[in-house]
């Protein structure tokens, strides 16, 4: 357990998207997508923490909400103590544009993170632009070097004059990796940022990735859909995992207790999900009743995950299982089940059938 | 590792060792930009031979605007040749004359520069004001999105010439700008929508998001993002843009809507049609100015076809020799020429 | 091309050596396979002398970079290479109950009857497979009709194949392309692609575009559909992990090549070229020790100017001289699993499997020595 | 989705109100515009100036000497409520502007409607055969043919053709709607004699516009025939035609099929021109005729018609759109800041 003030706070945050009424929608039904749902996290200084799930899960959606890219419908997001959206309205000691600064993406597909119609040199030279509006361009062009070695990309003065479209997947990756480091931030998110990348790749940006976080002590929130990768990274950043389903966290934890002894059924799942080279491992059982996420437009009542769950019983229907740190453990592990609880209702319960 | 790196109070220095590759003069500067801007988009707009015809074409009417503003072919008059001569026949007026003993090569090119004139000013006028209120709208969304694109759906449903024919009856617009703004009156309406919805689909991309994560300012997010991919598309509905303001100008010149000047291929065009070039048989008469419109509209056409390859880095960076694209040989993606066009 | 480092390999039956020998009756066979394009900068062999033959009701996962080919040998399959392309060697088919048929001598309405019919194929943009305009149900009926079935009885089999997939048959029915989720739609897809009851599915990334689980899911799904339907499957991927989970075989395509191909236990455990090993290296695994995950170095060759002798001797630890001269033959390590490796034996030796290690050190991570189980037959 | 349609109609309703207030903006406050030019004609007429408010009010439905507002009001109320569009003052002295506008009307939409088939047909079947025949003569020849036509516009082919077809050849009428001799009715010489009549002005407008259109549907089936469906398509068997027509055809025709409806009030607008070429007694001609002798209500009848035809037309080609596009757009309202 860490001591120190979080680098970013999630408080409660609340993400309902609505079809808003434009100028002429007056007669449109307001349908609302909760796509994210009481999340509780912070993250540290030079943390590093995966969120994983399935697509529409609203991990994306969380993630953007953390670096201020989404404002919450409910609850705060801080950043060392001040409220993100009130300094963006100008309410806080901090100025925003320090904020912004701070909190940095790199997107999913290589094909769309960069310009098209700029050199390497110019993407890179925006960041650069933001932070020492005073720099010489010649001083901007050094650093711009410099950092192109260092993810890798060397003769640095050839790659600086390509276009995107002379790039590989992996390199268009390295330079939106250096373009976000370039604004020196304490936060970059990367949503699925490696998983556009041929499976022999990914590890490659993933080193990448940690070693430029010892530099640049940086925090990492990175999102995946891969149990696997979402391992690796946290492993080697000394990290957590969180496993989210349908806008709520339900477990979140060390990267080898959550693999090896995932304790909501929902992370069980994501393990199955995973492929495990040593096949007497690879369970063949589905561990879920049904294929499809319910729809985040009405989200199932009690536990969102009762409706595939194989463990759920009738108290899964009515009530909504709070966080719970898991016992026996001495590390900061916990998860939203009836399960953890010794007695609760749920054992009484009658399983829930299809 | 040739670069080595320490801590500063703002957590990076970084120092690149081959530090003369760096170092940039202004005159390397400026070449680099004669590069980017004029070299390389004019090597790629040449390697194309409609666009190298177009430009040809354009070039010709260029050079009939010099020779009209520094009077190097003598200005039409009455008298100044006998009425109704007929084409090659005297050296002094190859074309022929009217019926009033205008050399018609004379009228050719003595209406060329205020046509210019119209053609592009009614051209900026529509795209920039299109550009502007579609990447605005386009951008921001919500509920200014909303407005702007009521304002364009009116602005699409007033049909063209007839508001036009009111404008100009009622204000009698003289100086060749103005009539060419007010011909494209309405024009930016239905264009604004068309770079709304590019607008929208290269706000996807993840780039832009990028930028507005690193606190880059919407119009230079519009200015370096946003715009320089709708090139293509802009300078094909520009040309478009020209063409139509050709075809209004000089159907309007032709009806006599627009106050009379003296030589202008639409009211050339009437004179010869209304005073008997049929009858009597003066088909140059006739048929030079058809020519004329014709021509510049086709010169325009050829370069639109030609124009989105010269904003297309793949094409840029293989023509200048660059190093070969790296995921293989994506097709280059063609601007509908045609979208939007009469 | 046989060595004095090589005592089991045989230069003349190489198609034979390298399936399975107790029950050898390939339901496809392919010899030779090459496709070559003409370009501005020359010949561009995006599919080079492959053998493959895949067993009746057997699930084979061929695995490759990509750029490396892969696609290309579906397309191969099906005598559907995009044009200008030009396919070369023998494609050939052999029903239950008819006879052997060449499909590269077929004629085209002879070609449009095998399709679909009796070898089908699963592409990996399930949204840009269906047309937009048509409603899911069209697309079954079409398909029905135009090969002659019984509509009904195929709509029938169609809603059963729907249900069998966790999918509501009659929304999917009614519902347009783009209504459906994405894993919906691969599902669809799939479905449609056995409308027929075909004997051969080809499937060309057909889950790249989903989530893990609903690639998991549907993996499940197409194991089950095997079973039921007697279907012989061949799943191209670049994710190995992923389809050693349902491959009874797997094949590893490098620039254009196969290099090995064997039970995919045998594949997994003593994977013998270089580029097999590196490659399951580098492919985090949930149980392997994390300090071992190497990246492999270099990149892939382009079409056009492919390394002289083995392809991947630019980027092989062991390679040598000869490596660069000759191209080498498969070599057996075992009677069912072959290598294009000259060094394949010294590849077992020097790099070990980081999951193997994890099953072998349960929890203790540390371990330099070599992996022996893999170097013996 | 009926949500939709009643948004869309609330959307149109607004649409018109907007325009029509735009065409009072026009009558009102244009400098030496309607209002004002007729004052000046009334006094030159030496009409009483008490009289003279009342004559405009007559005439343009607003009173001058009243309150802006007033005015307004009155103006819109008259076109809305009681469908009237003022008095003609001087092409047909006092008749209501509505009876001369539905007299000339047919004539028009006859000429249009014709054109806009014609051209959409020519257009889709040699866009469909350029793109079959990519890269052949045919296609580049009809590529360039394309390109030329597009090149001339819809009035000088006109004057091209009264001049060869109409003077020259005297192959073809240059005039009227049908001939002096033949009686209006049912007749299959009547309905030949109004075609005959209205083959040259259709013929200008097909001529020069169905280029950019058969370029157009010959560059969207070319990018749809490289789509992946038409590959699985082609992989299930499908035939030839039916892929022509089910897969490349009809996604093909989407993007023509706004612009079908949209060309409607483009040519509306166009037949100004075309019907003062071809002498040919339509809504143009009128708009000409009162245009010339400043006949302000005719003037703002013909603007007025015109403009409610295009915004029923773009009301019509959304409402349907959803029709033949499944995938219609529900409208993307995500806010960026």
């Amino acid at each position: 357990m860490r001591s120190e003030e979080p680098l970013l706070s999630l408080e409660n945050v609340e993400v309902h998207f609505e079809n808003q009424g434009g100028f002429l929608d007056l007669f449109d039904d307001a349908e609302i997508v909760r796509a994210v749902d009481g999340v509780s996290l912070d993250i540290y200084e030079e943390d590093v923490v995966a969120l994983v799930g399935e697509s529409g899960c609203g991990k994306t959606t969380l993630g953007k909400t953390a670096i201020g890219l989404q404002e919450p419908t409910g609850g705060s997001v801080k950043f060392r103590g001040t409220d993100v959206w009130e300094a963006r309205r100008g309410n806080a000691d901090i100025p925003f544009s320090e904020i912004r600064n701070s909190l940095q993406i790199i997107h999913q597909d290589p094909g769309s993170s960069l310009n098209p119609n700029r050199r390497v040199k110019s993407i890179l030279q925006v960041p650069l632009e933001q932070t020492h509006p005073e720099m010489s361009t010649n001083q901007m062009l050094e650093r711009i070097y410099s950092l192109l070695e260092h993810v890798g990309m060397t003769p640095a003065t050839d790659y600086a004059e390509r276009y995107p479209h002379q790039l590989s997947g992996g390199e268009k990756q390295r330079v939106a990796l250096s373009r976000a480091l370039l604004m020196n931030p304490d936060m970059i998110l990367a949503d699925e940022a490696i998983s556009a990348l041929d499976v022999s790749l990914r590890v490659e940006m993933m080193d990448l990735m940690l070693d430029l976080q010892e530099q640049f002590s940086t925090s990492f929130l990175f999102i995946s859909h891969d149990l696997s990768n979402a391992r690796y990274f946290t492993e080697h950043g000394d990290g957590r995992i969180g496993g989210m389903y349908l806008g709520e966290l339900v477990e979140v934890g060390p990267p080898e207790q959550v693999t090896q002894n995932p304790r909501h059924p929902y992370t069980e799942v994501l393990r199955w999900a995973t492929p495990n080279l040593n096949l007497d491992e690879q369970s063949k059982d589905m561990p879920m009743r049904k294929i499809d996420i319910p729809d985040p437009v009405d989200p199932p009542s009690g536990c969102r995950f009762h409706t595939r769950c194989p463990e759920a019983r009738e108290a899964c229907k009515q009530e909504t299982p709070q966080p719970q740190t898991i016992e026996n453990v001495d590390i900061d592990h916990w998860a939203s089940c009836f399960r953890e609880y010794d007695n609760h209702e749920y054992w009484q319960s009658q399983p829930l059938q299809d | 590792m040739k670069h080595s790196e320490t801590d500063s109070q703002d957590g990076l220095e970084w120092t690149y060792d081959a530090s003369q590759e760096v170092g940039m003069t202004r005159r390397e500067k400026l070449r680099e930009y004669y590069e980017e801007y004029l070299y390389k988009p004019g090597l790629v707009a040449w390697s194309d031979w409609r666009t190298r015809i177009g430009y040809a074409i354009v070039g010709l009417y260029l050079l009939f605007a010099v020779i009209a503003q520094f009077n190097l072919y003598r200005p039409p008059e009455a008298s100044q040749e006998m009425p109704m001569l007929q084409a090659f026949q005297e050296g002094s007026a190859i074309l022929g004359s009217n019926t009033i003993g205008q050399d018609i090569l004379s009228l050719m090119i003595h209406a060329t520069p205020e046509m210019l004139i119209m053609i592009v000013s009614g051209a900026v006028f529509a795209i920039v004001i299109a550009v502007l209120v579609g990447t605005f709208a386009g951008f921001k969304g919500g509920r200014v999105d909303s407005a702007l694109m009521f304002a364009a759906d009116v602005g699409m449903s007033i049909p063209g010439l007839p508001l036009v024919l009111v404008l100009t009856s009622t204000l009698r617009p003289t100086n060749p700008a103005i009539i060419g703004i007010i011909i494209t009156i309405n024009y930016w309406a239905g264009l604004s929508r068309a770079i709304r919805a590019q607008t929208l689909s290269i706000r996807e991309n993840s780039y832009v998001e990028a930028s507005r994560v690193m606190g880059v300012s919407t119009p230079r997010i519009m200015f370096k993002d946003i715009i320089p991919n709708l090139m293509p598309y802009i300078t094909v509905n520009f040309v478009n843009a020209c063409r139509a303001v050709i075809f209004f100008s000089v159907g309007l010149y032709y009806l006599g809507f627009l106050p009379y000047t003296n030589a202008n291929w639409g009211v050339v065009l009437n004179n010869a049609y209304t005073q008997g070039a049929i009858l009597g048989g003066s088909y140059v008469w006739l048929m030079a100015p058809i020519v004329m419109i014709m021509l510049l509209s086709l010169g325009l056409i050829l370069i639109a076809q030609g124009m989105d390859r010269v904003f297309n880095p793949r094409v840029r960076t293989r023509l200048a020799g660059e190093s070969e694209s790296v995921e293989g040989d994506a097709e280059e993606g063609e601007v509908d020429t045609f979208g939007g066009a009469m | 091309m046989s060595t004095d480092y090589d005592d089991t390999s045989t230069d003349d039956d190489v198609e034979m050596t390298v399936t399975s020998l107790d029950a050898h009756d390939p339901i496809m066979q392919i010899h030779d396979a090459r496709v070559t394009y003409d370009m501005d900068r020359g010949e561009s062999r995006v599919l080079d002398d492959v053998h493959l033959e895949l067993e009746r009701e057997e699930i084979i996962g061929v695995v490759g970079e990509s750029g490396s080919g892969k696609s290309m040998l579906a397309s191969a399959m099906l005598d559907s290479v995009p044009d200008p392309g030009q396919l070369a060697g023998q494609i050939r088919y052999n029903p239950e109950d008819r006879d052997q048929i060449d499909l590269l001598s077929l004629s085209k309405e002879e070609l449009r009857q095998v399709r679909w019919e009796d070898i089908s194929m699963v592409f990996q943009g399930a949204m840009s497979s269906f047309n937009p305009v048509l409603s899911v149900k069209a697309h079954f009926k079409e398909t029905l009709e135009t090969h002659d079935h019984n509509v009904k009885e195929g709509m029938e089999r169609a809603r059963e194949l729907l249900s069998d997939l966790y999918l509501q048959p009659d929304r999917v029915l009614n519902s347009y392309p783009h209504e459906l989720s994405g894993g919906m739609r691969q599902r669809a897809l799939l479905a449609l692609s056995v409308v027929l009851e075909p004997d051969v599915l080809v499937m060309d990334e057909p889950t790249a575009a989903l989530d893990l689980l609903m690639q998991r899911s549907i993996l499940m799904l197409m194991e089950e559909l095997q079973e039921s339907y007697d279907l012989t499957m061949l799943f191209i991927t670049h994710d190995l992990p992923l389809v050693a989970s349902l491959a009874d075989r797997m094949a590893i395509m490098y620039a254009f090549q196969l290099v090995e191909i064997g039970p995919t236990r045998a594949l997994l455990d003593k994977a013998a070229h270089p580029y097999t090993r590196a490659l399951l290296n580098s492919t985090p695994n949930l149980d392997a020790p994390l300090d071992e995950m190497q990246s492999i170095e270099g990149a892939s060759p382009d079409p056009v100017n492919v390394p002289d002798g083995c392809s991947y001797h630019p980027r092989c630890p062991f390679a040598e001289e000869k490596c660069i001269e000759s191209e080498p033959e498969y070599f057996l390590p075992e009677t069912d699993h072959g290598v294009a490796c000259f060094n394949w034996r010294e590849a077992k030796e020097r790099m070990s499997l980081n999951h193997l290690q994890a099953r072998d050190d349960s929890g203790e991570q540390v371990r330099d020595t070599d992996d022996e189980r893999g170097g013996e037959n | 989705m009926v949500n939709y349609y009643i948004k869309r109609t609330g959307q149109m309703v607004v649409t018109l109100y907007a325009v029509v207030t735009i065409a009072f903006g026009l009558v009102r406050f244009l400098p030496g515009g309607p209002a004002t030019a007729l004052r000046a004609q009334l006094m030159q007429d030496d009409v009483p100036s008490e009289v003279i408010a009342q004559r405009i009010e007559l005439y343009l439905s607003v009173n001058p000497d009243a309150p802006l507002l007033d005015q307004y009001i009155s103006y819109m109320s008259n076109i809305f409520l009681n469908g009237s569009l003022g008095k003609s003052v001087f092409i047909q002295r006092q008749t209501p502007v509505t009876e001369i506008l539905a007299e000339a009307l047919p004539w028009t939409l006859f000429i249009v409607i014709s054109s806009i088939i014609l051209f959409h047909i020519m257009a889709v079947v040699i866009g469909a055969l350029m793109a079959y025949w990519e890269g052949s003569l045919f296609d580049t020849v009809n590529s360039a043919i394309a390109i030329v036509f597009t090149s001339i516009p819809f009035y000088v082919l006109a004057i091209v053709l009264v001049w060869i077809l109409g003077y020259e050849m005297s192959l073809f009428p240059v005039g009227n709607r049908y001939g002096d001799a033949i009686d209006p009715g049912l007749s299959v010489t009547y309905i030949l004699d109004v075609i005959y009549h209205g083959a040259l002005p259709i013929a200008s407008m097909v001529i020069t516009q169905y280029g950019v259109r058969a370029l157009s549907f010959r560059g969207n089936s070319i990018q749809i025939l490289g789509e992946d469906f038409v590959r699985v398509a082609r992989l299930r068997g499908l035939s030839d035609s039916r892929i022509a027509l089910w897969y490349v055809g009809r996604n093909a025709i989407l993007p023509l099929y706004t612009g079908f409806l949209l060309s409607l009030g483009w040519l509306l607008g166009g037949t100004v021109i075309l019907e003062e070429i071809f002498n040919y007694p339509g809504i143009g001609l009128k708009f000409i005729e009162a245009l010339e002798v400043r006949d302000y209500p005719v003037i703002m009848g013909v603007f007025i018609m015109i403009t409610v035809a295009l915004v029923v037309g773009i009301y019509i080609a959304d409402l349907t759109y959803g029709k033949i596009d499944p995938r219609i757009e529900t409208g993307d309202q995500s806010e960026a800041f």
